[in-house]
């Protein structure tokens, strides 16, 4: 291709030629990782998943007949069919409607569990990481302290106390669950605070509230999301515990911890069923957090695209 | 390997051993200690009292006779000749009454102790003295009166605090054992290693592992040792049961204590669990004190409303016989029958509509309009938990009631059960030893195993008199009556009778399996 | 003449963000022959960093990605074709790199001895005995104080002028043949400056180092540099020998640059003449030239057409419409280009 | 109100390395800055120039001495006063990588101040944002960009934008424009000017470029090991250096001209740069300065006022 | 250093003192007593026992009789085991749960950091996917469940290994691996995460400029920037794992010292929670002292030692 050039071409055209340039909306990080996350698949397969698994939570018991407590000693320890989906149990429940029921409180006492992990944990660990010194070490001794006490005495005094209920287990997994979250935190925070752009914002005046909630913790989300993804599934397992110790949902209600640890017996019954489909939605849901967690991990790395 | 009977090395004869599971670690195998069924597990092996359980019945072990005084108080055994520990030492009277003594002395802290305590003279107030009050002259003076004496090295010479018809079965039980008098006094922890154990029984412990196992072979010393045709029995530490069943699947164990609740039906299938009666009943408790349960007429209902049969058959499934009385059956009268032969098995029905019927009368009598939301109360356990939520779900289903199940960890469940702080329990009772007083005696009048607030005075009445009562007969008909009143007010409602869920291997032979007691392999052979 | 080390053929680097593409480079062409020391210059963000680390194969893909274009080594290797394995002989050993920001290119971690050490026990088999001594050696080379001490401190504990030498210790380690160094002595002052020039005026001496060096300071390249590379926008405007570019610059940018120094005998309060205006995005660069819209003797042909190089002598050439015939005869600034 | 704006007394930073061995970053430092001055300062990289500019706006603790600002002693403030500090006082960072936050897009970082001190939220904000990023010669476009899609000069640039943002009466520019090139320096460095003329700023400006330093400043200090050896205004220190190390200093400095750069004497100093962990007795300069005296191994020397308003530390003047 | 080391001595032992305390305390509010039982023991036999643990004195008494022995070494006498100490049931168990935990963790890193790192190289691709999947499967199949599993599969269908029981090094194989599942996963999924984190700083583009191979630069210099949450993580998983694991000992009958925590609880075995609490707690301060030391010799930077913020 020739270039067809003429004198008229030459003409100075002066200053007044910087076009507008068009100003695209500006981006807070929060919109620019959403942004990303949206573009990621396997995390939105996983958004996806726990958004069904929520919603079978819900509806999941309404498409059977039955209620999770219906009894029917004629059916007991069927495995799958048409009538009962996932086959039923051996007082004679069917296990669709209890694994669905069950999801509503593992999902729930999941989500708690990570709620009182980002908020207690990633708080407190925040602050001791953050301020350092003594009180650092008053707050690392404090969460030695809770490690060390006995949790099954804790538990047993706080069943004594308050009696068995979600909120029982609520506060059980609140007393003594996030010490491992504060623990990572802090870890990351301590070497992250010396680091020039937290000095920086001090510059600015930044209170260490702004610093902490502005410039540390965001920097740890690496580590925050993937300690939830260890959180919820050890929920989901504390309360099959608790309930066991008397501190969670009474039954006949059931969780997915619940019915896993019920069914472990099955296993030597050759009713293998029992213990697969709980333990497939435990993973199940696990995969999906896992998925969602790793997209949303590399969401909120700036520097990681795919 | 140790499971099944190799040849002997010289290619004589095979080697009896037997492997069983033990779910937890044996506390203690000092008779005066020990408070647990492992313990005594080993301890009915390995020692030897008066008289013991054999197949057939109550045997003279270490005593060769008695003779009891007319009024029923003195009884005086004989020692049989040539008795030995199994270090060789001979066993003698003095042997029995420095265990018995030892087991009331309130330093040696015995659990048990009030097994003896309660029926020998002179035994509560040794137990329960202040030693620090008494002084050592005084303890000394309380030792001293206690009824029991060794006349000589033969004879044994035991003064109860009132009759007793059932007193040789209690000789029978392991608190009662012998201790070897020189070897305790120069050895306190002498019961804590199997090198510094002495047992006078068919056999000795030769190896005891903490945690991991503890092995008993036959006592040469034994009077009797002819007799006995196990050569080892190994009780192998195996906390959990899943896995112990998984092992004795695996031919690592001939013979398994208690088959999970989740295995039975296979072991049933094969043959190879066979249940036998066990001296023990599941139970509800009421708690009488408040209503609805005040009003027996509710108690009724509650008992009448659920279907035992489909309990076991669908839930327990280990052959357990409903219960529509207490006492479980397994004690013999002089005459061979069953206690609950001649009682009956019916002192009340199962019918749905008859229940809620008594239930609607109840509520009446009580002023209530509609049956409060109730709470069922059991230990945390796998078994109770089936069992409630079957029964939940029968209560709701024939009665209309809405039922809570509140699980709780086993001493908070204690704790509750004991302050009536409840509803609704589950319980059970394992009798100590083959005579009904056993059970019956539970509810008399702030009895300590009451614990449902009941009380009612003709019952009382009947339980002391037939504690004194020498005619067995006219005894037994005051037990029964006494039963009848229990299970016409229904403080508790029975649930069903326990059997013994153990498996052996086709090839073990010749145990046997009291009652009140776990199997026994003296005579136990290997095909 | 000495034979041609390093060939850059139309390279072009892009960075895939959400927004769009970023053309980062976007077409570069310019030859380093062997000992020769080659500067490049241009507006901050023109994709000089980016032209230096592509030709190390160390750009972070993605998002960045080479469209086009080839990087000859030697004459033969095409580097933007070389396997991983292959480059990794190569870096450290042939070629070495000072890195733009001295902070986060030194690992918080690991001591400024080991740092520096590294590269030689793998490249040139010394015993880390023998290593540590060169580190040492090296460390005094590019004047820090008490080396034998410093190895075993860590990059936290120095100042930013400090690391930047450690950096360029590292870098020189291993006696590379080319030794690409971005903005080796921005942090420096300017008696350590003239230090560290005369190091790798001495490497170039002794061992034929070529040197692709990076940096805003004239005065430095000036003293180092034979020949100049101007870069605008991604692309390079004008180069030449470094004479050239001094005394007789051609572009209206490289004009813009020499005008923009403050001058140290001139005592007057003077504002600074700065190039009015603000550089391209590179998200969408304008069709023409990209310094048409700062220029301020922009033509029309200049906004709508790209223009080509064209060669004012041997080695010296300019993209820009104002040697076209057809231009306008215009005067540069008298302060450019005297003596 | 107080004519000198910031008042560095007897300033000392030390560190204390593993070992117990300390480092004298900072040893004795004392000057004053008048309102809406410039005051410059250059020494040899590692001197303790940032050092001293960190420790001025309180990012670290002072060994001894004080710093007062306004005639508040910068050290003791508390709370609010702080914060009142932290919106007067500003400082451009001499690692423009490092003190971005990596999770926050530029827009952000640049209104972090705004933010904090509450000056402007929303749409305003935006636009305050914007018209920063041109002023330092960025796109509004850049805003919602992530620092580590920018090349170094950029990067610096954002820093001094943030610096700007809520408008400081007096910034430490540590090195603030090392990394631009040559006619965004000017930009950058009109913009210093002009802010100063408009607002009455004050700076103090630490760098390498002498011919930029003395460009912009009124007066320059000299820093050698710690210590301010020379304090003038600049075209006297240009034209009189006193100092040894200054002269050494001056002579060093590039010329942007090729046969000028290559022909040209420069003093080379001789012997190993000393350690400020164990400095040099007497004059820490001794060691590599020409015109060493034996009286300058023992007696340190005091930074006395040679000439009206030219203060040298060294015992050639006396 | 020397007056931190005191410092953080005295502090542990002062933690020590308040674990033990609180302990004591709960210990003795939660209902039901170390004799309690399904049949009551009756008045006189129940003072007896409570005169010989001394359980009559008030508590208070008790307490400093408590810790007055504990100084000396006495951990008291086991209320259940009546014919054993604490000292006793802690030494016979504690070796055999040490050589578990040990095994178990040593699995968990090896493997975790191994499957962490590969994720972490091979970001987005199968390797990651395959590392995923383990971590799934480690963390939401809970151990019980993987024990029975492979007691099931392994032990007693296909006959590779024994089912349980602690006598020979193939006995302590699945025990070992059921135990690390959980740690090991937790180990990779951390590293992974901030090993992707690190491999996109500017100083991995320096070693990469020096010419190191991707091993190197991993071995050298992504892993020690990387595995700081790692190190804080297994500080607890650690003295957990040494001391023994209730469920785990259960499911495998190993002889450990595991089951004793949970069993002193529900026997209420007062000297054997507080003497178990007691091994656990120091065990665990003296972990968490040398994880935050680790901190310090990991990342330069970190001073823990130092003084905090304003
Ligand atoms: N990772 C990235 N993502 C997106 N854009 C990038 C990235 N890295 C660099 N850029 C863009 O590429 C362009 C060239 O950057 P480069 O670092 O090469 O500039 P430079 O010439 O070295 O400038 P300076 O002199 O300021 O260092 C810049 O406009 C920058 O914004
Ligand atoms: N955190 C620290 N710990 C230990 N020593 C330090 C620390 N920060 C700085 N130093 C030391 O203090 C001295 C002065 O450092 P400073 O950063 O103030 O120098 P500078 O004058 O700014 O140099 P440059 O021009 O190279 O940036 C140096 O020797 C440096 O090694
Ligand atoms: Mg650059
Ligand atoms: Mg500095």
């Amino acid at each position: 291709m020739s270039l067809q050039l003429n004198t008229e071409m030459f003409q100075p055209v002066g200053k007044a030629h910087n076009a507008e340039q068009m100003v695209r909306p500006s981006m807070s990080y929060w919109q620019d990782a959403w942004r990303r996350l949206k573009k990621n698949k396997l995390a939105m397969a996983g958004l996806i998943a726990i958004a069904i698994l929520i919603v079978m939570a819900i509806f999941g018991p309404m498409m059977q007949p039955y209620s999770y407590s219906d009894q029917n000693f004629m059916e007991a320890n069927q495995g799958p069919s048409a009538k009962h989906w996932f086959g039923t149990d051996d007082l004679g429940r069917d296990l669709f409607v209890r694994v669905w029921y069950g999801a509503r409180i593992s999902l729930f006492i999941g989500v708690m569990a990570a709620l009182i992990d980002l908020v207690i944990g990633v708080i407190y660990g925040g602050i001791a990481g953050f301020k350092g010194g003594n009180t650092d070490e008053v707050m690392m001794r404090i969460i030695e302290v809770l490690y060390a006490i006995p949790y099954l005495l804790v538990v047993i005094m706080l069943m004594v106390v308050m009696g068995q209920g979600l909120t029982s287990i609520i506060i059980a997994l609140g007393a003594l669950g996030w010490m491992n979250m504060a623990r990572l935190v802090r870890g990351q925070i301590l070497q992250l605070k010396e680091q020039e752009f937290v000095l920086a914002a001090r510059t600015l005046g930044a209170s260490n509230k702004r610093l902490l909630f502005k410039h540390l913790i965001p920097n740890t989300l690496g580590v925050i999301i993937v300690n939830i993804t260890f959180t919820i599934p050890s929920a989901i397992f504390t309360e099959a515990f608790l309930s066991f110790l008397g501190l969670g949902v009474p039954v006949p209600k059931a969780s997915w911890g619940t019915l896993a640890s019920d069914a472990l017996g099955s296993l030597i019954q050759g009713h293998a069923y029992q213990l697969f489909f709980p333990a497939l939605f435990i993973s199940l849901t696990m995969l999906a957090f896992n998925l969602f967690g790793d997209g949303l991990r590399d969401a909120l790395d700036p520097k990681m695209r795919k | 390997s140790t499971t099944t009977g190799d040849p002997g090395k010289d290619g004589k004869k095979k080697e009896v051993v037997i492997s069983t599971n033990e779910p937890g670690e044996i506390p203690s195998i000092d008779p005066a200690l020990a408070k647990d069924s492992q313990s005594s597990w080993v301890i009915d092996h390995v020692m030897e009292g008066l008289y013991f359980q054999d197949k057939d019945g109550l045997k003279p072990g270490q005593a060769k006779e008695h003779k009891v005084s007319a009024d029923g108080i003195t009884y005086t055994f004989t020692l049989k000749d040539g008795l030995k520990w199994s270090n060789g030492d001979a066993v003698t009277a003095h042997d029995f009454e420095f265990a018995w003594k030892r087991v009331l002395d309130p330093a040696t802290a015995s659990e048990y102790a009030y097994i003896i305590a309660d029926y020998i003279k002179g035994g509560k107030e040794y137990n329960s003295a202040d030693a620090k009050k008494e002084g050592e002259a005084g303890m000394k003076k309380l030792r001293d009166a206690v009824g029991v004496k060794a006349l000589d090295d033969k004879t044994l010479e035991v003064q109860l605090a009132a009759p007793t018809p059932f007193f040789l079965q209690l000789v029978s039980y392991y608190t009662y054992y012998p201790v070897p008098k020189k070897v305790v006094e120069s050895n306190a922890k002498w019961a804590a290693e199997a090198n510094t154990y002495v047992s006078n029984g068919p056999f000795k412990v030769v190896e005891w592992a903490k945690d991991k196992r503890l092995v008993a072979a036959k006592n040469e010393n034994y009077w009797s040792k002819d007799t006995i045709t196990a050569d080892k029995i190994i009780w192998n530490n195996l906390s959990d049961d899943n896995t112990a069943w998984q092992m004795y699947q695996n031919g690592e164990l001939n013979m398994f204590r208690a088959v999970p609740p989740a295995a039975t039906e296979q072991a049933l299938k094969t043959g190879e669990m066979k249940p036998t009666p066990q001296l023990a009943t599941y139970f509800y408790r009421f708690n009488v004190t408040k209503p609805p349960f005040n009003n027996v007429k509710v108690r009724k209902a509650f008992a009448m409303a659920i279907d035992r049969k489909a309990i076991i058959d669908n839930v327990t499934k280990a052959g357990q016989k409903p219960a529509y009385a207490f006492v479980s059956p397994g004690i013999k009268a002089p005459d061979g029958k069953d206690f609950r032969e001649a009682g009956g098995n019916a002192f009340f029905k199962e019918d749905a509509n008859e229940a809620k019927k008594l239930l609607e009368e109840g509520l009446k009598e009580l002023g209530m309009s509609s049956m409060p939301k109730i709470t069922l109360t059991y230990n945390t356990n796998e078994g109770h938990k089936k069992i409630a939520e079957a029964i939940q779900e029968m209560w709701k289903k024939n009665l209309g009631v809405e039922v809570e199940l509140q699980n709780a960890e086993w001493k908070v469940y204690l704790d509750k059960v004991h302050k009536l702080d409840y509803q609704v329990a589950r319980a059970g009772w394992i009798g100590d030893y083959l005579d009904p007083i056993t059970f019956i005696d539970m509810f008399v009048t702030k009895g300590d195993n009451n614990e449902t607030g009941w009380s009612n005075p003709k019952y009382d009445e009947l339980v002391v008199a037939s504690k004194k009562e020498q005619d067995q007969k006219k005894r037994d008909q005051m037990l029964h009556d006494a039963e009848k009143i229990l299970m016409d007010e229904m403080p508790i409602m029975p649930i069903y009778f326990y059997t013994h869920n153990n498996a052996y291997k086709p090839e073990l032979q010749g145990y046997y399996q009291p009652a009140n007691r776990e199997p026994v392999f003296r005579y136990a052979t290997i095909k | 003449m000495k034979d041609v080390i390093l060939e850059v053929k139309d390279l072009e680097v892009s960075f895939d963000t959400y927004a769009g593409e970023v053309k980062a480079v976007r077409g570069v062409n310019f030859n380093l022959r062997k000992g020769e020391a080659l500067a490049i210059v241009g507006e901050s963000g023109c994709g000089k960093s980016v032209t230096a680390q592509t030709i190390m194969r160390l750009i972070p893909t993605p998002p960045g990605r080479i469209k086009n274009g080839q990087i000859l080594f030697e004459g033969k290797t095409d580097i933007v074709k070389l396997s991983d394995k292959e480059m990794e002989e190569i870096r450290g050993s042939e070629m070495g790199m000072i890195f733009q920001d001295p902070m986060t290119s030194l690992n918080p971690t690991m001591t400024i001895g080991k740092q520096i050490t590294e590269g030689l026990i793998k490249h040139q088999g010394y015993s880390k005995d023998q290593a540590n001594e060169r580190a040492i050696e090296m460390l005094k080379l590019v004047g820090i104080p008490n080396p034998e001490a410093r190895i075993n401190q860590y990059p936290h504990q120095f100042s930013g002028g400090m690391r930047q030498r450690v950096m360029i210790a590292v870098a020189l380690a291993c006696n590379p043949k080319l030794l690409i160094a971005d903005e080796p002595t921005t942090a420096l002052d300017v008696t350590i400056q003239a230090q560290i020039i005369d190091l790798m005026k001495d490497l170039q001496n002794k061992i034929d180092t070529s040197i692709i060096i990076i940096t805003h300071d004239l005065g430095v390249v000036a003293d180092i540099a034979q020949r100049v590379v101007v870069m605008y926008a991604g692309k390079v405007v004008e180069q030449g020998a470094v004479r050239d570019i001094f005394y007789d610059p051609k572009h209206p940018y490289t004009w813009g640059l020499l005008r923009s120094v403050p001058r140290l005998h001139d005592d007057s309060d003077a504002e600074l003449v700065p190039i009015e205006g603000t550089p391209p995005d590179l998200f969408a660069p304008p069709k023409g030239c990209g310094f048409a819209a700062r220029c301020p003797y922009a033509m029309q042909v200049c906004l709508e057409h790209d223009p080509q190089h064209s060669s004012i002598n041997e080695g010296h050439s300019v993209a820009c419409w104002l040697t076209n015939p057809m231009a306008p005869k215009v005067d540069r600034p008298v302060e450019v280009g005297e003596r | 109100m107080t004519e000198n704006i910031l008042e560095v007394r007897n300033l000392k930073k030390y560190f204390t390395l593993g070992r117990g061995a300390t480092l004298k970053a900072v040893d004795n430092v004392s000057f004053s800055i008048k309102r809406g001055e410039t005051f410059g300062l250059v020494g040899e990289s590692g001197c303790g120039k940032s050092t001293t500019g960190r420790t001025i706006i309180r990012l670290y603790d002072a060994t001894e001495g004080e710093v007062l600002f306004n005639g508040k002693n910068v050290h003791q403030l508390k709370g609010k006063e702080s914060k009142d500090f932290h919106r007067k006082m500003q400082m451009v960072f001499q690692d423009p990588y490092a003190s971005l936050n990596p999770r926050m897009t530029v827009g952000d970082i640049i209104a972090e101040g705004i933010d904090i001190h509450g000056l402007a939220t929303g749409k305003e904000r935006m636009e305050r944002v914007h018209d920063l990023l041109r002023t330092v010669g960025l796109n509004a476009e850049h805003a919602s960009r992530f620092p580590h899609e920018f090349s170094g000069g950029q990067r610096q640039r954002i820093g001094i934008a943030r610096a700007l943002a809520i408008e400081p009466e007096f910034i430490i520019a540590d090195e603030p424009i090392s990394a631009l090139d040559v006619s965004i320096q000017a930009q950058v460095v009109n913009l210093f000017e002009k802010l100063q003329k408009e607002r009455g700023l004050t700076y103090l400006f630490i760098a390498h470029d002498l011919a930029m330093v003395k460009h912009i400043s009124d007066r320059i200090g000299v820093m050698y090991l710690g210590a301010l050896v020379e304090t003038a205004g600049s075209k006297e220190l240009y034209r009189k250096p006193l100092h040894p190390y200054t002269d050494a200093l001056l002579s060093a400095i590039p010329i942007p001209d090729p046969d000028l750069s290559q022909a040209r004497e420069r003093i080379i100093l001789q012997g190993d740069v000393p350690s400020p962990i164990n400095p040099p007795s007497g004059c820490r300069f001794r060691t590599r300065c020409p015109k060493a005296m034996p009286e300058c191994a023992e007696i340190m020397p005091e930074l006395v006022e040679v000439e009206p308003n030219h203060f040298v530390a060294c015992h050639l003047y006396k | 250093m020397l007056r931190f080391l005191v410092k953080r001595g005295i502090n542990a032992l002062l933690t020590l003192w308040v674990i033990i305390t609180l302990t004591f305390t709960l210990m003795h509010l939660v209902p039901g007593g170390p004799f309690t039982s399904e049949k009551p023991v009756p008045p006189a036999v129940l003072e007896n026992l409570n005169k010989y643990y001394h359980l009559d004195e008030p508590v208070a008494m008790q307490y400093v009789r408590y810790l007055g022995d504990l100084m000396r070494g006495d951990l008291g006498p086991s209320y259940k085991s009546n014919t054993r100490t604490v000292n006793d049931m802690l030494a016979d168990t504690m070796p055999i749960s040490f050589h578990l935990g040990t095994q178990a963790l040593l699995i968990a890193v090896v493997g975790g950091l191994t499957l962490g790192i590969v994720a972490a190289l091979n970001h987005n691709k199968w390797p990651d996917y395959t590392a995923s999947i383990v971590a799934v499967i480690g963390t939401a199949v809970p151990s019980f469940v993987l024990a029975t599993l492979m007691i099931q599969v392994i032990g007693l269908e296909l006959k590779w290994l024994p089912i349980a029981t602690w006598k020979t090094w193939q006995h302590t194989i699945m025990p070992s691996v059921a135990l690390a599942f959980l740690p090991m996963a937790q180990v990779t999924r951390l590293m992974r995460s901030n090993m992707l984190e690190v491999i996109g700083q500017d100083y991995i583009k320096t070693a990469k400029s020096k010419g190191l191979s991707k091993l190197q630069i991993t071995l050298r210099h992504t892993i020690r920037n990387a595995i700081l949450p790692v190190v804080t993580i297994l500080g607890p998983i650690a003295a957990t794992l040494l001391t023994g694991t209730f469920v785990i000992e259960h499911i495998f009958s190993v002889p450990g010292s595991g089951k004793l925590f949970v069993m002193s609880i529900q026997n209420r075995d007062y000297p054997l929670i507080l003497g178990t609490t007691v091994v656990y707690g120091a065990v665990l301060v003296v972990i968490l002292f040398i994880v935050d030391v680790l901190y310090s010799l990991i990342d330069p930077r970190i001073k823990v030692t130092g003084k905090g913020a304003r």
